[in-house]
Order: structure tokens, then C-alpha cells, then sequence
């Protein structure tokens, strides 16, 4: 891999975190009047896998989509203003954080129930062989997706296919509050489950980009060469609450060793030594970083906090296509 | 009155589906059975024949699934159409249809939308039961975003799923089993009935029958006999529940200052409720005499004939609420009209099974 | 007056489980984050250290097979009380709902049976948007073989639950987000609300005003202005949408013969429709006014707080509309009850997110 | 295996079969109305499964269930008349041939919803172990109902739990005319999805009913002894049309070489002939149980035909349990 592009994975994982804190430190002025769900210490998962998206590939979230919306290019001013409820939002505020959408950048939409977006990307894949087009869809989901029946209806329908689909497995552990031993059995793997309907499937460290980069390259060759969905689960962390700004280990749901374990795996931390310690970035340059996405960042905030709230006669407009 | 072309139910359905996949290339069709030997009750035959199989798919057993895969593949460019051989079977894609489909365009503000069309098959009849006969339309009326079609004749069927498969939202079309067979014109060139127009079929001054699907054909065997008691119904089917066509309704019963609507679902919360409350709102000084509704009583459908006997009403049905409703007595020799075939069959040359 | 005991609707119903689950060794509990440390918005909190994590549980994101399962449970001698943390996830289990629970007892004849209560939580404001904050009780109340439940009070909130516990039948039980919080007497003891009996919670003899949950709060807040306008309003809490107590709705509407229904739902094919058609069908002659139904406009549920301001209809809205019932001009300036708090939040002190 | 036990599988597989073609052949009577799903040619699947159960455990059906029915012991005479829409049926009438119940014999229900009644047998196996009782639940279904996602996630959750339940997937190779090839991938067997779920699995020989005894054994004992949850594919193949008493090859969704070849396969046929070599039944033994069989069905026909029908009044009985 090329100086440039650990370099991009770095930067745009660094700008995915100081967005979302800078969104938690926010929230609590309550002007962002609706659930959030922040992707921090998830930052690697969809920067390593969008890097080899263009804006013809299409992805599709769940509610835990900032991170995603964001690598896959989505425009940070109107997600910002759509989390505000502004009319200059990417959803004209009709959708909030959990229905985000950027189509001129492919990033087609999020949607919160859980494993709902999954057959609509794999719509999008199937549209795209019966047009002959030369597009790859990505679905994003977590390990909690892999519980609902329509994440098999999926699997199924694109092997039977080969429809040219990656699913990404965000593996974090936890549903909400519920941990996995309470949701699926003892030592079976979610990527099992995808062996067990013959799709392509990986196993990675969701905390270290260029893993998960590695393995998406291949997903993506996979698709683009018409042989096939495949899966990737990748093992990552939230390190906040499920939804909201705030942290809460102290709920005691999760351990605070298995949390500072993960902490200690943060990816933008692991990335930052990795390069660091190849002396292809240094402590200044990041300073450097952090300076242009915090101008960018204050900027979006203004263009949200000062953008026109959508007005009253907006309300019944777009029920209907015409 | 040009050469009529006659045709049955279910040929004009198969009619506005080929002639739409020749129009446009994005059109395809999928669902369980859809291109098998028997074709959806014949409304499909043919067509894998003529637009090959990339375009007239079978498919898994994964209606909620399929039902995203059809929305994910409408909101890049695709015009799906997904067929369920029972509504019942829908339920499982309720998710997809309610949550997704429907919100697509308002949601991410009006920058995407999902021109899907869902047709769906009301069963009835020869013991298919409670789990193969229900009739939910007033459950997708009453979600924002879908448009609900429930053609009568032939030659709505045809005209309103053109239109349906050429709107750019979902649209939920449901097709009465028992409809297939009843024959009437259908022009053989592609042609437009718009969604939202209800239909003014007969043209009466005592009272206003509002009916949906099947029940729109048990409304015009009551109009005759009613007729001859010098009862003059003017009948008004529906044909798209949602958007509701209440300016067609109003006006008739401005005129006729009675109404009894017949819908084929059940009558509790149904759709015949919301007829009877969009009247009463707007025109409560002009109804001469209560509203009526008739539809299923509040139970599942049984599946043995003698039971189903008594669940569906009819033609009987209507004619006592319209007695009713104009105040005249009713006059079980004289009215009643006999069944020309068993009550459990679409046609009389029905052997079963389904 | 005996002394009150007064209890938030959230510890209403967590008393009514625990002590449902104290008298009766089958009743079990199960839901995504049931034993979770929010213990669904407080409902379930402290119950898995009294009764353990077998009759406690969480469950899989499998609302289809685990409403099936617990279906399966309650037909072999369990008491399950499944919950949903909002209405729009039980999308996916419809089938089981509807096409088997509902059916169950029927369908066999009425061999067995499906004791299942189903709690579902109605969403509403702070950006739920359109997939969290539907508001679906006339699907359900649409179906034969369900009972529909939605409690206003802390007192009925209890009374009601431990009814629906120990009903034979699958009952829906709707509870508003915005109503855990509401305070009221809750007696410490075992008590049942019958099913199928609405509440006279305010008596007047002008207009009647019929509404669900939340609305009815809305509703008392409309009548102490009414009140000071000359305008008495009886005020029914349907409490149970299925089975519908029409007896107490006939028969106050009898005396006001004026109607205003107001319903957390949407207006159209909504639950507000049915009960102005049971009254329009039942007491044509002695209304005196068109009946008005007040519910959500015809569009899904917007994100923002400045769309949400005009989405949902408050005191308000009923306010107008019982002035208008009574054949009144509204008047803009002395009628406009002034909010206490931002719109979108259901009590002062909430600060999100959820 | 003793002979009694050889002996008793063949007869009832004998018997469902002759009361499914009396069925044929009293259906285009026009009396039996209601859609009949026969299972002519897959007897071997609950006869084989059955023989494991007694009257404790359950069994839990989907639309081809009368050889589910009568395998558990459901009474032959209340089936038929519930066909035939009788109040003296099984179900009073109100359900018909896709809901049979008998729970005297723990046959709790079928119900034609493709794949909604393994998450009810899921459910009773359930119960079982939330109340310490000593019960084996069994799921029987098609190879369609695998398409269906509420099937994993009962495999999901009957494995979290460890549940004492035995699917079974009638794997005919169709869903009415549609051939796995359209709905599933190529080479994928459904054992292995459940093998995904790390479920105890075993693809056998729906036509040996002695392949069928032996590998339920297996799975019945796991189940009793909560080991958990057991899947056995067992491959087999549909004689007649899927709905209706005819035959249907004629249509040519399924070639005729095919369907000579699984004729031959017969799973009567083969009984016959192996007990027959090994000397344990004789033709004359046969023409005595066919006799014994005939009568009974002769009198079920006759209870059936001469039953009442159920009355208006009980129309409205039952929608609701007091
Ligand atoms: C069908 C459905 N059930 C339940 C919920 C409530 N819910 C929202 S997010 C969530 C957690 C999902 O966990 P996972 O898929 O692992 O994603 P994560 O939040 O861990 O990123 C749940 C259960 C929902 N939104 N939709
Ligand atoms: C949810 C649902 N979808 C579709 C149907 C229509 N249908 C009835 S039986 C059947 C075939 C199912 O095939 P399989 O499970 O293999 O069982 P088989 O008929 O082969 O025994 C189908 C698709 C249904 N009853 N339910
Ligand atoms: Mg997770
Ligand atoms: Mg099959």
C-alpha cells in the first residue's frame, strides 16, 4: 500500500472521530433534537471499506451511519444540518441522523430498523446485473442484523444470483445493552452463518484499517469480476452509549476492562503509531490534520445552526413522487 | 358504440404487464410462480416466453426480502412489479412495504422514490380459510405514501395497472380471486385509467352504493332487482382506495342523500368506515337516512362451506341495507335472489382446488 | 376519599407484571433489553432480580420467530408477555400476529388457545421520524381474534395489563411513550380493569369527545378551557379498542348529540373512522352536528421539530373542534392554550435521546 | 431393529398412503372443498420420525401435513371429516385440510403459511424447558420454508437455547413447480445452512424410512438428553400435483425421467420389498393390512360424509377464548 492512500485511511478516520465528537459535545445544547448513534471507535470499518468504492458503487446503513455517509463521500454540511432538522439538511430534516442519504455520491440512505437497509442494497446489486452495469453495492449492518430472518433472505438470494454485494458485518459485540451470548449461540461466528449459505466470507480486526482495506479488496474484486457476494465480519467497539453522546460504562453492561481493552485497540490510536513508527506521518502533520477537519467541522456547524428550519407548508410535500 | 373487444379479468392483467415490459426495458416481473404453468391464475402466461427469464422471475420463498431486493432495485432505475398469490402471505413483507417503501420518498426528502408496484390476491371461497382469504386493504390505505388499487372490471384492470406500473410510488394492487374470469372490453392498445377517479358505474337518484372490487359486481346484481322495486341505486366502485376519490363519492350522495357502502373486507375498522366518516364530516346536513356499511363480521374466514356460507354477504345483503335506507320494508320473497352456482366457487366451472 | 397512592404509568405497569409474574409461575417476560438497564423505559426494571433470567429474558433481533415462539409457548400452558420498544418493529412479525395468534383458537376449532400479550410501545417526538413513531392500533383492532389495549391512565395502565395477562386471548397492549411519566393513584394491590369497557373520565352534556391514550390527556386539557367557554365536554378514554364498548360511546353521545374523536393515529382509515361510523350507523337522528374525527394528516412521521410542531394534534385542535361541534366561531386569541414546554419532548425534564 | 418395529413402519406408511389416494379419489366428488395438499410418495419422512415420539411430545405441521397427522396418531375419522368442512371435524370445520389439530396425540397444529409454524414448534419446545418437562418438539416442513428467514432465526434461537427440538425439512425439490435451481444456489445443500447455525445436522434418505428411523433416533435422543437441537434433511420427491388429488407431470415443470426415477424409489415399494427378501411380511400379510386399512377409511369416509355440518350459530363461536 502507497504512502497516500494510509495516509487517506488515517485522515479520513481522524475526521470521522473529530466529527462525531464534536457532535457529541454539541447534542447536549439540545438543538439536535433526534437519536443519534455515534460510531466512535468504529472509524475503520467503513473508511477501509469505501476506500475502494466510487461514487457509481451504492451503500446502504443502518442507523449507525455517520461513519459510513461520510467515507463513502456523503457531504458533511447537509448531514450536519439534517441531524439540526434544517431545511438545508441532505433530507430536507424529513429524516434526521438515522435517514441520512447523499445519492450523488452513491451513499443511496440509512435506515434504522435494524437489517431493514440489507435487502434494499441487495436490490440495488440485483438492479444493477439485470442493467449490465459495472457497480458493486455495499450493505452496512451489525452483529444484531445477523439476527433478523431478512440477513438469510439476503445471503440466500445473492448466492443464488452472484449478485455483486459486500456485507459488512460491524461486530461490536453488543445490541443496545444486550450482549451477544444472550442473542446467539456459544462460539458460533456470524462469518459461520455465512459459510453455512456458500457466500465468500472473512473474519477481520474491524480496528485495524488496513485489514479491513486489505479484505474489502478482494470482496470488491470478488463483485466487480461477477463471482460473487461475499461477507466480512469485522470485530470492532462502540466506545459511547448506543445512542447518544455520552459514555456509559458505568451501567455496567459491559465491563470496564473488556472497554479499556478496546480502547487500547482505538484504530485511529493503532494507525497513528503504525505510521508514526514508519515516519510517514508526524505529530505535526497531524496537528495539521485535526486544524483543517476542526475548520471544516465549525463550518458545517454554522451552515447547520444558521440554515432555515423547513416551514409548515413543507410538511405534506413529498408523500408522493409525482 | 365501437366493436367491443371482450375479454376476461385476468387476460387484460396479463395485457397491461406485457405491454408495459415492451414499453420500457426497466419494467421486469417477480414473485412466486410467476412464470410457472399456471401463470398467477393466468395473468402471467406467456410472458417468460416473450421477455425472457431475466425479466419474469420466479423466486425464493423470502417475501420480505424480496420485497426490499424489488424497492432497492426501483430506487436506482428498476420498475418492479412483485406479485404474492395471497395477501396473507404479505404480512411478512410488511416491514418493507410500510417502513420502507412507503416513507422512501417523504424520508429522505423527495430525492429518491420506489415505483414498485405490489399486486396481491384477495382470496375467497372453496375453503381457503383464515389464512389464505383475508382482505387487509384498509391496512395500506391507511399508510401515507402507498397508493391502494382495487379494480372491478376488465377494463379498469388493465387501464389501472398500466397507470400503477408508470407511477412513480408504490403501489399496492390487489386482485379479487373470484374476478378472473368475469369477462367485458378491454382495447387492445395501451391506454390510461388515472389512480384516484372513482367510477360512477350506474347513475341512480335514491341512493349511493359505494363498493370495492368484487362487491362492486354484488352491487350491480342488486341494482337490478332494486330497480324493479323502483329503488334507483347509483353505484360508485372505489377502484383506488388511496388517494380516495371523495369528490365523486360527495357528490353522489349530495344528490341521493343515501348511502350504503360494501367493501369485501372485514367491517370493523375497516374500509367502509372510512367512507361512511369521510361522508358524515362533509355532507352530515344532506344524508336523508343513517349510512350503512357491509362487509365481513368481525371473525376469521372458515374454511368449511357451511360456515362461509354465512360470512360473506352479497347482493342480498345490499339490497336490504338500500330497502333499509330508503325506508321501505324489506321483502324476503320478493327480493331475494338465488344463487345461480354454489357460493363457495368464482365460476360454475370451478372444480377446485384453489 | 381513600389515600392516594401515587405512582408514575411506568411503575404501573412494572407492578402489574411483577405481580402477575409473583401470582403465576407461566407468566414469563421477554423482549429486546427487557433485563437491560433502561428495562424499557423502566417497565421491566428490578424484575430479573426477582424473578430470575428464565422468566426474564432478552431475546434475539428476531421479532418474527421470537413472537412465534412465544405464541408456541402460550398454546402448550405459558404466559408470555412479549415486549416491542416501538410499535414499528412488530412490522416483522405480522404473520405470527395476525395470520396464527389471532387465528389460533378459531381456526382448531377452539381447541386450544394463545394467551399472549403483546406490549408495544407508540413513539412520538424528539426526531423519531418516520420508522419510530407510527401509531398502528387500527391494524390490529381490523382483526378478529386480537384485543386491543391502550391505557391512559397509571391506574387503568395496571389494571388493564394484569387483565391482558391473564385473558386467554393475544392482547395488544399499546402504551404511549409520552404517557410513563404521567403520575396518578395506583392502588399496591392486585386489580383488574375489565377489557371491553371504555371510561367516562369527565362527564358533561354538551359534546362528546371519544379518544385514545395520549389524546385523552389532550382532551381533559381542552375541556378545562371548553369549560370556562360554557362548553361541557363528557370525555371517553376508549381504554380498549377491541373489543369496542359502544354501549358507553351510544349512549353519551345520546345525551350531548354532538361527537369529536380524537386518536393518536392517522385520520384516515383510522380508528377515529370507525367510531364515527359506529355512531353515524347507530344514532343518525339524534346527532346534531356532523361528528369530527381529529388524528395525524395523511403524510408519515417528519424528523424535524419544525414539521413534528404541525404533525401531531394537541388540546388545541379539539378545542376547535368541539366549538365548532356546538355550532361556535373559534377565536384564536382567548382559546389558544399556551404550551409549558417545547413540543417535541414528553416531560421538562427530558433531555434525550430517546 | 425388531420385526414388530419393521413391520409397524411399514404399515403405517401403507396406510397414510391408501388414505391419501382415497382422498384423490374422493375429491373430485366436489365434497371435500377445500385445497388438499397430499403427501403420496413422502411417507416414509413422519412415519420414520413419528415412530420416536409418544403422545407427550409435539408436532408442529405446515400445509401437507396429513402424514404429519396421522403418523402422531391424529384420529383418522375427525381428519376426514374436517375435509369434508364437519362439525365432527378435528376443527369443528373451520379449517379445513391446512389446519389439522389433534392435540389428544401432542399433533398441535399445522397451518399453510410457508415456514409460520417452526417458530410455534421452536415455541413448545420452549415452554418444555422454561417448565423442567421432558418433552421433544418436531417441526416438519419443506425446503421451501428454508428460504423463509423466520427459519433461522428459529435455528438461531433453538441453538442459543439448546432446545429440545428436531427439524425436519421435507426436501422434495420443489416449492409447487418451482425447482430449488430458482431459489436457491447451486450446490448448496440446506443442511448446511443449519450446520452455519452449528446445529446438529444429517442429510438422509427421505425414502428409506429405515435411514429415516435411525438418524431421528439419534437426533430425539440429543433432544431428550439437552444436548440440543437437531436439523435432518431428508431427501424425497412428490408424487402428484402440489395442490389437488391429480397427477401433474404433464405440465413439464419436472421432466418425466425424474419422476420415473423417483417412483422407482418408492418408499413403500422399497419396504415391501426389503421385508419381503428378509421374509418377514408376506403379499398375503399386505392384502390383510390393505383390508384393515380399507375398512378403516371406509368408516372415517362414512363418519365423514354423514357428519353435520357445522351451523350458523357457531359462525361467530371462538374468535375469542373466554
Ligand atoms: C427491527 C428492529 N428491532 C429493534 C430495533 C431497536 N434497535 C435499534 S439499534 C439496535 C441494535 C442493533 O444492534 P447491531 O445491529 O449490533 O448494531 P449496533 O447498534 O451495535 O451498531 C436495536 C436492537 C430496531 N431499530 N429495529
Ligand atoms: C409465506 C407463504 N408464501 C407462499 C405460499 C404459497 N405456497 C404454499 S405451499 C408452497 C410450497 C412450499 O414448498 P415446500 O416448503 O418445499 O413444501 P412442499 O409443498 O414442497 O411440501 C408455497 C410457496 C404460502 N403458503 N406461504
Ligand atoms: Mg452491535
Ligand atoms: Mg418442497
Amino acid at each position: 500500500m502507497d504512502k497516500k492512500t494510509l495516509i487517506r485511511l488515517f485522515f479520513q478516520m481522524l475526521r470521522i472521530r473529530i466529527i462525531e465528537e464534536k457532535i457529541a459535545e454539541h447534542y447536549t445544547n439540545q438543538e439536535m433534537r433526534c437519536p443519534v448513534h455515534l460510531c466512535i471507535g468504529q472509524e475503520a470499518i467503513p473508511v477501509g471499506v469505501c476506500a475502494h468504492l466510487t461514487n457509481e458503487d451504492y451503500v446502504m446503513s443502518n442507523h449507525r451511519s455517520h461513519g459510513h455517509y461520510l467515507a463513502k463521500g456523503g457531504g458533511l454540511k447537509c448531514m450536519m444540518a439534517e441531524i439540526y432538522g434544517k431545511a438545508n439538511g441532505c433530507s430536507s430534516g424529513k429524516g434526521g441522523s438515522m435517514h441520512l442519504t447523499d445519492p450523488s455520491v452513491g451513499f443511496l440512505g440509512a435506515t434504522p430498523i435494524v437489517a431493514s437497509s440489507i435487502p434494499i442494497a441487495v436490490g440495488t446489486a440485483f438492479a444493477g446485473q439485470l442493467k449490465g452495469e459495472d457497480r458493486v453495492s455495499v450493505a452496512f449492518f451489525g452483529d444484531g442484523a445477523t439476527e433478523e430472518g431478512v440477513f438469510h433472505e439476503c445471503l440466500n438470494f445473492a448466492a443464488l444470483k452472484k449478485l455483486p454485494i459486500i456485507f459488512i458485518c460491524e461486530n461490536n459485540l453488543y445490541s443496545v445493552y444486550s450482549p451477544l451470548q444472550v442473542r446467539q449461540p456459544e462460539g458460533r461466528r456470524i462469518s459461520t452463518l455465512a459459510k453455512g449459505h456458500k457466500i465468500e466470507t472473512h473474519l477481520g480486526d474491524g480496528n485495524d484499517v488496513i485489514n479491513v482495506y486489505r479484505l474489502t479488496k478482494k470482496a470488491v474484486e470478488r463483485a466487480r469480476s461477477e463471482k460473487g457476494p461475499s461477507l466480512l465480519e469485522f470485530m470492532t467497539y462502540r466506545f459511547r452509549e448506543h445512542c447518544g453522546p455520552a459514555f456509559d460504562n458505568d451501567l455496567g453492561y459491559r465491563s470496564k476492562s473488556e472497554a479499556l481493552g478496546w480502547e487500547h485497540r482505538c484504530p485511529i490510536k493503532k494507525m497513528r503509531k503504525f505510521l508514526g513508527d514508519k515516519g510517514i506521518i508526524t505529530d505535526g502533520d497531524i496537528v495539521q490534520m485535526e486544524k483543517e477537519i476542526e475548520d471544516e467541522i465549525d463550518s458545517a456547524l454554522t451552515y447547520a445552526q444558521k440554515g432555515p428550519f423547513p416551514t409548515e407548508d413543507i410538511l405534506m410535500d413529498h408523500v408522493y413522487a409525482s | 358504440m365501437p366493436v367491443q373487444r371482450i375479454r376476461p379479468f385476468f387476460q387484460a392483467i396479463n395485457e397491461a404487464i406485457a405491454q408495459c415490459m415492451a414499453d420500457d426495458p426497466y419494467v421486469y416481473i417477480i414473485g412466486l410462480g410467476v412464470p410457472d404453468p399456471k401463470g398467477i391464475f393466468g395473468t402471467t402466461l406467456g410472458l417468460v416466453e416473450k421477455f425472457g427469464p431475466k425479466r419474469v422471475m420466479d423466486m425464493p420463498t423470502s417475501e420480505n426480502a424480496m420485497t426490499g431486493i424489488a424497492i432497492g432495485s426501483a430506487i436506482v432505475g428498476m420498475r418492479p412489479i412483485m406479485t404474492h398469490q395471497r395477501i396473507d402471505f404479505a404480512l411478512l413483507a410488511l416491514d418493507q412495504i410500510v417502513n420502507q417503501a412507503a416513507n422512501w420518498h417523504y424520508m429522505f426528502g423527495g430525492q429518491m422514490h420506489a415505483p414498485l408496484v405490489i399486486r396481491m390476491i384477495i382470496g375467497r371461497g372453496w375453503g381457503q380459510g383464515p389464512q389464505h382469504s383475508q382482505s387487509l386493504q384498509n391496512w395500506f390505505a391507511h399508510i401515507p405514501g402507498l397508493k391502494v388499487v382495487m379494480p372491478t372490471t376488465p377494463y379498469d384492470a388493465k387501464g389501472l395497472l398500466i397507470t400503477s406500473i408508470e407511477d412513480n410510488n408504490p403501489v399496492i394492487f390487489l386482485e379479487h380471486r373470484w374476478l378472473y374470469h368475469i369477462k367485458g372490453h378491454v382495447p387492445e392498445e395501451i391506454y390510461r385509467v388515472p389512480l384516484g377517479q372513482a367510477s360512477v358505474i350506474r347513475q341512480g337518484k335514491d341512493v349511493t352504493i359505494v363498493s370495492t372490487s368484487h362487491m362492486t359486481l354484488e352491487a350491480l346484481r342488486a341494482s337490478q332487482l332494486l330497480e324493479k322495486e323502483g329503488v334507483r341505486t347509483e353505484i360508485i366502485d372505489v377502484r383506488t382506495l388511496k388517494p380516495l376519490d371523495q369528490a365523486t363519492i360527495l357528490e353522489s350522495v349530495r344528490k341521493t342523500g343515501r348511502l350504503v357502502v360494501a367493501d369485501t373486507g372485514w367491517r370493523f375498522c375497516g374500509y367502509s368506515a372510512e367512507i361512511i366518516a369521510c361522508v358524515t364530516e362533509n355532507l352530515f346536513d344532506e344524508l336523508k337516512s343513517p349510512p350503512i356499511r357491509i362487509g365481513l363480521p368481525d371473525c376469521p374466514s372458515p374454511t368449511s362451506p357451511a360456515l362461509s356460507r354465512y360470512y360473506y354477504p352479497g347482493a342480498n345483503e345490499i339490497i336490504n341495507a338500500a330497502l333499509k335506507s330508503v325506508g321501505r320494508k324489506t321483502n324476503k320473497e320478493t327480493m331475494y335472489i338465488k344463487p345461480t352456482k354454489p357460493h363457495d366457487i368464482p365460476d360454475a366451472d370451478f372444480t377446485g382446488p384453489f
